[in-house]
């Protein structure tokens, strides 16, 4: 083994050790559980960033211990890896910084970071997973590691949102099972593999291979959040605000819309795929997710729910970008996991901080709420913004190669799908910027805390600042190099094109 | 020789008609205490087949054991309920010895004759001429280092059944300790004839027992059957109100109780120790080495037995705070 | 059949007449105590004369002390335990039979 | 050093050195908690000993008295003797360590000796070639098991284990019948020449059915497991955890052993039956565990339901015989694990606050998060998530279901898992609920909480060392030649 | 037909009695005796099938087993006595606590 085979589950355990130990840590050892955090969450910037230069330069980086006699725990970083990897990175950082600051001295911490560690764990597994039974064992380990953030507050409410939201998963993860270990009885391998592995497959197969793929499609839409499989995602919102973000953002919906990518790129295979004709349901699937989303958002009162529908609706964009089984396209539905990822994480911690610092949930309750915290709603405007899919914040650029995509693979109906979407997103999005900065305050706040001049603590104002301008600038200069859409130009390019 | 055939048969058909009457009467008699001497009856009954059936040996361990000890454990355990019972007789509610007279269960009965059939037509399948295992035991019997077949079995060829045996034993013991409890020495009165019987008697058992051990090597006998002859004579004395001072009851009476085993393990340890492989006595000396093991064992299985009788654990005053 | 025969026969029908005889008192007396009467008397005789029956067979004299000793014993046993019996009739309250 | 390793005949040793340790604590029993606990360690290393022998010299076989089979008695360890026998030492010592702070005084006197017979009984099973001895086994164990099982007194301990004792001699005597047709129908008790002797006839199907009946009892498959949870959920913690995990697995082995050697081969439906039984004791259980209102009779049904999950394995031998044997005898392994740590994590929490009501555990979990923790990563193997033994486990025997197309069956496998998911969340949800702090309780010592910990964390662990493991069960080829891979 | 058929036989049906009492009978003694004389039947099995042998000298090895049969029976017999006596002062009846009051 040299040190490249050493890289990926190093930065496995720069989450997993530390998360680890501060189980184990009283509650009021507070310095040394931040700093166990940080350093880990840096630690796994450095490896990450180590890793990405190194892919850039043909570097392999591939971990591979046995599982079963014929299954390895394969951990590789390709550059759809390295995607989903550097994002989850860079906002576990972000996010860890914002707990810490919301969760000041609020019970059980020792708890909720223990599993926050062990929930990006999972997340960076499912992103490095080199095959399909790697992936499930993450994918089930986030299922466990998230249920305790979704009931931490322990409330009835919270009780009841663990349970829906264990009820999807687990009946999304035994459908997940069944269809990896059949296929497994077909293949003989799970081996992730750029334009799938079953095109030798007879004939014969292809009924099986159909319900395996509803299977896994079910598996991972719950997670996914695909209608109807949704039903946790609102009630999950009452999670504290940086699982929301988390599980909006990084953890949960992400693993399941990349798991999605997975298996129609690197199981299945766009081309094979399209071929079995099963892309053409999930695509109708997910424009109805978008639509559906979109217009139960427009009723929400509570601004997490809200939140929580437009991520239903937004998350499927990544899903549609790839059941359209074109080049283009699939730049657009890649790139937006990193997009959607950074606005919708910037909203949540907006509505976070709404919440901590004046004790608001509703919308009805932002009157002029942009005077009083004016940098937390600039963030926030930059993210709504973002995904109604105004330039040049950078849901634009997805919303443009999805458009582009459909329509170069003769999918014109995307392009009303998207326009709809897009009306709905600013019929949701805009009366809260009017009402937030253009209308009277009210007389007092529900619940309101000083931080000395500041509008809120510098723990919570800096992370969603920080989101909103990589959002920004992502869609500014989006042609960098190493930007997201040229990562995803560059995986497009691996799925189409190389030989 | 015809009529002594016919003889033979009459008196087997009987004989096996007698069993299955008094298993079905020890099974259904409503009068417990009945039901209880019907079942040293049959164990009786269940020698004389042994005896048919040639297997001396196990006509004797069955008197010994099966009948007569187990007849003795089930009578103290009735005479004990009954006074359990009457200390729970609240509402006056309580059978008297008596079962409520559960009345003939049809299906369990047809299951069952369902099932006796089946391992009847079984039995009878099977072929009608067959030599087991006795040409291979016959084949060895003179290295065995004793004459007896059953002894040679039970000592040499499947000397690892014996010794786990003994820890049964020992277990059964344990967990009748374990589950009663203990309880200090009591003073009974015991009546003079009783007194006299087992002053008696009790000679004559160890003596008896003495014989039996020595004999099992070519003879009917063994181990077991002596042991039993032992605890006999223990049961006797316990009945007579005699019971085991208490500097005696500790640690002196757990060493005569895994006398047994320990000899086996240490045996065990011997052989391989000399090289042999488990329980694989040296040739010459088998028969003195059975001997010994019979011996330990002998008395390891006539002291359990009695204080399996006994039930309580035997109090000694310092142990256990 | 030689006469030593026809002797041990007639001692061990003479037994079992006595142990018949026993048995039938066993089942028919009306109490206790009487039924004991019984019991004990023939089948010390009943098991007297089965014996002397079989050590007029016998091929040694320690045969013959076996059983004797058997005899002896169950003598011994008998007496004791239908003194026993009869005793714990009486504590138990059991009235003696009258016509 | 090596030499020396494969000089000595570690099947004997693990034998005799419990019966010594159970005798030496017997006689004395103020010194019985630290002989037992260097007894049971011992046995430990003693099985790394025949592991070792075993992987360089292939099965191990040991005439005793120098006799050989069928005159005398064969002592014989393949990879699934191993795998059992190691699987009983590691749970017993996790268990050892446990008991050591949980019986006090006079109750440790009582537990150490019956234990360390039973800990020989066990070893004397998983060795044993020889189906009349293969009884005598039986009893002890059984013995050995009710007498600990009626360890706590009062009127449920005592009426569990009477229970159990009646139906675990009813199993033995249907056992013993079963060996007494085969012996005289083929002239042996070594089941190696049995599996040679033996050819369809009446006395081979009676002895199937009595000693599968037998068996069946003794392993509670339902719908003969009624004894089973009063009996486990009324015992001490150590001891439910060791009839749990343990003793049942013995009845079990020898069933699955007599399977392969004698009966597998011959055919008929009884394989079929086996499954059936063993899905309804899936459902059954699950729902049983489901409806319960105290986490020792959960736990103990879950036991039941886990039980079923061997079984499947029988109808799918037929054309994937490696595949579905690997998984019984994977999930054996880690159930024995799993179930160890949740009964203990149970006892724990029973001495902290006193009962074991589900309603009322909130107080209780959240003070002692170590237990939690332990109940939570067992609860993960039995649920079959990834990555545990559990999972392993279910993965194979999905293996073997889907390559034959036993829809039902892999239906009920993966129905079992969800159902095993709603009773063990069931559970673990009062971690995370608000509950007032104060509590009256009683102080866990920390080696209670951790040896439950550390024996959860095996069942983890093991998701990761399956290709040892099995090829470990391998060696011998117990499970006969491989069928092609899929 | 012979004797060791003839005995089998009884041992069968003494097996069958023994089962149908266990199942039927509620007071613990007569549970336990049930269970003594299904062992007698087993026992009887084992041995009357011994005699098969077609010489005088029946096979010694059922014979030695029967008598480790009937130690071991005789050590549950006396655990299963034990255990009905504890548990008829704590309920009362020596019945299993499922079994009373139907």
């Amino acid at each position: 083994m040299n040190w490249d085979a050493w890289i990926p589950l190093l930065v496995i355990a720069s989450s997993l050790l530390p998360g680890l130990i501060i189980f184990f840590l009283a509650e009021d050892r507070k310095r040394l559980r931040t700093t166990l955090n940080l350093a880990g969450a840096l630690v796994k910037l450095a490896l990450v960033c180590w890793m990405l230069w190194g892919v850039y330069h043909e570097h392999h980086y591939e971990t591979r211990l046995t599982l079963l006699p014929d299954l390895e725990l394969v951990l590789r970083a390709g550059p759809l890896s390295l995607l989903f990897l550097t994002l989850s990175t860079i906002l576990w950082l972000v996010t860890t910084v914002y707990a810490i600051g919301y969760l000041e001295d609020s019970p059980h911490r020792s708890r909720f970071f223990g599993f926050f560690s062990l929930c990006v764990t999972a997340t960076v597994g499912v992103a490095l997973s080199g095959n399909l039974i790697t992936f499930l064992l993450f994918y089930e380990l986030l299922t466990l590691s998230t249920y305790p953030l979704v009931v931490h507050r322990g409330t009835e409410v919270a009780r009841r949102a663990g349970q829906s939201y264990l009820v999807h998963t687990i009946f999304g993860g035994a459908l997940l099972l069944l269809g990896t270990v059949w296929l497994y009885t077909l293949t003989g391998t799970l081996e992730f593999t750029p334009r799938g592995f079953l095109n030798d497959l007879g004939e014969e197969h292809r009924p099986a291979l159909v319900i395996i793929f509803a299977l896994l499609i079910a598996g991972l839409g719950v997670k996914a959040a695909l209608v109807p499989l949704h039903g946790w995602l609102p009630q999950a919102m009452v999670a504290p605000a940086p699982v929301s973000a988390l599980l909006h953002a990084v953890a949960v919906v992400k693993a399941g819309a990349f798991g999605i990518v997975r298996v129609i790129y690197d199981v299945f295979g766009v081309d094979f795929a399209a071929g079995l004709g099963v892309t053409e349901p999930l695509a109708w699937l997910a424009a109805t997710t978008i639509i559906y989303g979109s217009l139960r958002a427009l009723f929400q009162d509570d601004l997490k729910r809200r939140l929580a529908f437009s991520t239903i609706s937004q998350v499927s964009y990544i899903t549609l970008g790839v059941a359209i089984a074109g080049p283009i396209a699939t730049i657009g539905g890649v790139v937006h996991l990193v997009h959607q990822g950074l606005m919708k994480i910037t909203l949540f911690f907006c509505a976070g901080n709404l919440a901590e610092t004046l004790g608001i949930h509703k919308v009805s309750e932002m009157s002029g709420v942009g005077r009083r915290m004016p940098w937390t709603m600039t963030a926030f405007t930059i993210g709504a913004f973002g995904m109604i899919g105004a330039p040049p914040v950078a849901g634009f650029i997805s919303k443009w190669y999805l458009g582009l995509g459909a329509l170069e693979a003769g999918q014109e109906w995307v392009i009303f799908v998207l326009a709809g979407s897009s009306l709905l997103n600013a019929a949701y999005f805009l009366p809260i910027l009017h009402r937030a900065w253009f209308q009277e305050p009210q007389d007092a706040w529900p619940e309101e805390h000083h931080f000395g001049n500041k509008e809120t603590a510098w723990a919570l104002l800096l992370p969603p600042l920080v989101t909103a301008l990589m959002a920004l600038g992502m869609g500014m200069l989006a042609s960098a190099p190493f930007s997201p859409l040229g990562w995803a130009q560059f995986i497009s390019q691996r799925e189409f094109y190389r030989p | 020789m015809e009529a002594l055939t016919l003889l033979h048969w009459t008196f087997d058909i009987l004989l096996g008609l007698g069993l299955l009457w008094l298993g079905w009467r020890v099974l259904t008699s409503p009068d417990l205490f009945n039901a209880i001497v019907l079942f040293v009856a049959f164990g009786l009954l269940m020698a004389l087949a042994w005896v048919r059936l040639d297997a001396p040996d196990i006509a004797l361990a069955e008197a010994a054991i099966g009948a007569g000890l187990t007849g003795a454990l089930l009578l103290a355990a009735f005479a004990k309920l009954r006074t359990v019972e009457k200390n729970h007789d609240i509402a006056g509610q309580l059978e008297k010895g008596k079962l409520e007279n559960r009345s003939f269960q049809w299906w369990p009965a047809t299951f069952l004759l369902v099932v006796a059939a089946g391992l009847g037509h079984t039995v009878l399948s099977l072929p009608h001429y067959a030599t087991g295992l006795s040409a291979e035991v016959s084949a060895n019997l003179k290295s065995s280092g004793v004459s007896n077949p059953v002894t040679a079995v039970l000592l040499n060829f499947r000397g690892y059944d014996t010794l786990l045996e003994m820890v049964v034993l020992l277990l059964a013991l344990l967990g009748v300790w374990s589950i009663s409890g203990s309880a200090l020495p009591r003073e009974a009165a015991p009546g003079p004839i009783l007194d006299t019987l087992s002053r008696l008697l009790t000679p004559v058992l160890i003596l008896v027992a003495a014989y039996l051990l020595w004999v099992g090597a070519h003879a009917p006998g063994g181990a077991f059957q002596a042991g039993a002859v032992l605890g006999a004579a223990g049961v006797l004395l316990l009945l007579s109100g005699w019971r085991l001072s208490s500097h005696l009851a500790g640690l002196p009476l757990r060493i005569i109780l895994v006398a047994g085993p320990v000899a086996f393990v240490a045996m065990a340890v011997f052989t391989m120790l000399t090289g042999g492989q488990f329980l694989e006595y040296p040739r010459a000396e088998a028969g003195t080495l059975i001997l010994f093991l019979e011996t330990a064992a002998t008395l390891s299985i006539g002291t359990t037995l009695a204080a399996l009788f006994l039930g309580e654990r035997p109090k000694n005053k310092r142990e256990y705070p | 059949m030689n006469p030593s025969d026809y002797l041990s026969a007639a001692l061990m029908i003479a037994g079992a007449v006595f142990f018949l005889a026993g048995t039938l008192g066993l089942l028919r007396f009306p109490d206790v105590y009487s039924r004991l009467h019984a019991l004990t008397k023939a089948d010390n005789v009943g098991l007297g004369l089965v014996v002397m029956g079989l050590a007029v067979q016998a091929e040694s004299w320690a045969v013959v002390g076996k059983l004797l000793l058997i005899w002896l014993l169950v003598l011994l046993a008998g007496a004791s335990v239908a003194h026993l019996i009869a005793r714990g009739a009486l504590e138990r309250g059991i009235k003696l039979w009258r016509r | 050093m090596g030499a020396l390793l494969s000089e000595i005949s570690w099947g004997v040793v693990l034998i005799l050195l419990p019966l010594a340790g159970g005798i030496a604590c017997f006689l004395f029993p103020r010194a019985a908690k630290v002989l037992g606990l260097v007894s049971v360690f011992a046995v430990l290393l003693s099985v790394s000993g025949l592991g070792w022998n075993i992987k360089v010299n292939g099965i191990y076989r040991h005439a005793i008295g120098g006799w050989n089979a069928p005159l005398g008695i064969d002592l014989y360890a393949d990879g699934l003797s191993l795998l059992m026998l190691a699987a009983t030492a590691l749970v017993g010592f996790g268990i050892s360590v446990y008991s050591a702070d949980y019986f006090e005084r006079e109750d440790a006197a009582r537990f150490w000796p019956i234990w360390l017979l039973l800990l020989a009984a066990l070893n004397a099973l998983f060795l044993s070639a020889d189906v009349f001895n293969l009884y005598v086994t039986l009893e002890l164990m059984g013995l050995a098991a009710v007498a600990l099982a009626a360890l706590a007194g009062g009127r449920d301990a005592l009426g569990g284990a009477m229970r159990y004792l009646l139906a675990s001699l009813l199993g033995s005597l249907a056992y013993l019948f079963g060996v007494a047709l085969l012996y005289h129908g083929f002239g042996s008790m070594d089941i190696a020449m049995l599996a040679v002797r033996v050819e369809a006839s009446p006395a081979v199907w009676a002895a199937l059915g009595l000693m599968s009946v037998g068996l069946l009892l003794k392993t509670a498959l339902f719908p003969l497991h009624f004894w089973l949870p009063p009996a486990h959920a009324s015992a001490p913690a150590p001891v439910s955890a060791l009839l749990s995990a343990l003793v049942v697995k013995g009845s079990f082995y020898i069933l699955l052993r007599l399977w392969l050697e004698i009966f597998g081969p011959l055919g008929g439906g009884v394989d079929t039956l086996f499954g059936l039984l063993g899905t309804g004791a899936i459902l059954w259980g699950s729902l049983q565990a489901l409806r319960q209102t105290r986490l020792k009779l959960l736990v103990a049904y879950s036991t039941v339901a886990q039980i079923g999950y061997f079984f499947i394995s029988f109808p799918l031998a037929a054309s994937a015989g490696v595949t579905a044997w690997s998984a019984a005898a994977y999930l054996v392994l880690s159930h024995a694990l799993a179930k160890a740590a949740m009964f203990l994590a149970t006892g724990n929490v029973l001495r902290f606050g006193g009962h074991d009501r589900i309603a009322d555990l909130d107080r209780v979990v959240q003070r002692l998060p170590l237990t939690a923790c332990a109940f939570a990563l067992a609860g993960v193997s039995i649920m079959g998530l990834p990555p545990s033994g559990g999972f392993v486990g279910k993965w194979l025997l999905l293996q073997a279901a889907l390559t034959q197309d036993r829809w039902d069956l892999v239906s009920v496998i993966i129905l079992g898992g969800v159902l095993a998911a709603g009773y063990v969340f069931k559970v673990i949800g009062h971690a995370f609920t608000l509950a007032d702090i104060s509590h009256e309780s009683r102080e866990v010592p920390a080696k209670m909480e951790w040896a439950a910990l550390l024996l959860a964390f095996g069942a983890i662990l093991l998701g990761f060392l399956a290709s040892p493991v099995l090829s470990l069960v391998g060696i011998g080829v117990p499970f006969g030649v491989s069928e092609v891979s899929p | 037909m012979s004797a060791a058929f003839l005995f089998a036989l009884v041992g069968v049906g003494l097996f069958s009695l023994g089962l149908y009492a266990l199942i039927v009978h509620a007071h613990l003694l007569r549970k336990i005796l049930a269970i003594n004389v299904m062992g007698s039947g087993v026992f009887l099995v084992l041995v009357a099938l011994a005699k098969r042998t077609g010489e005088s000298q029946p096979d010694a090895v059922p014979h030695a087993l029967v008598i480790t049969g009937i130690v071991v029976a005789v050590s549950a017999t006396a655990l299963a006595l034990t255990l009905m006596l504890k548990l008829t002062a704590e309920t009362g009846r020596a019945e299993l606590p499922e079994d009373q009051g139907k």
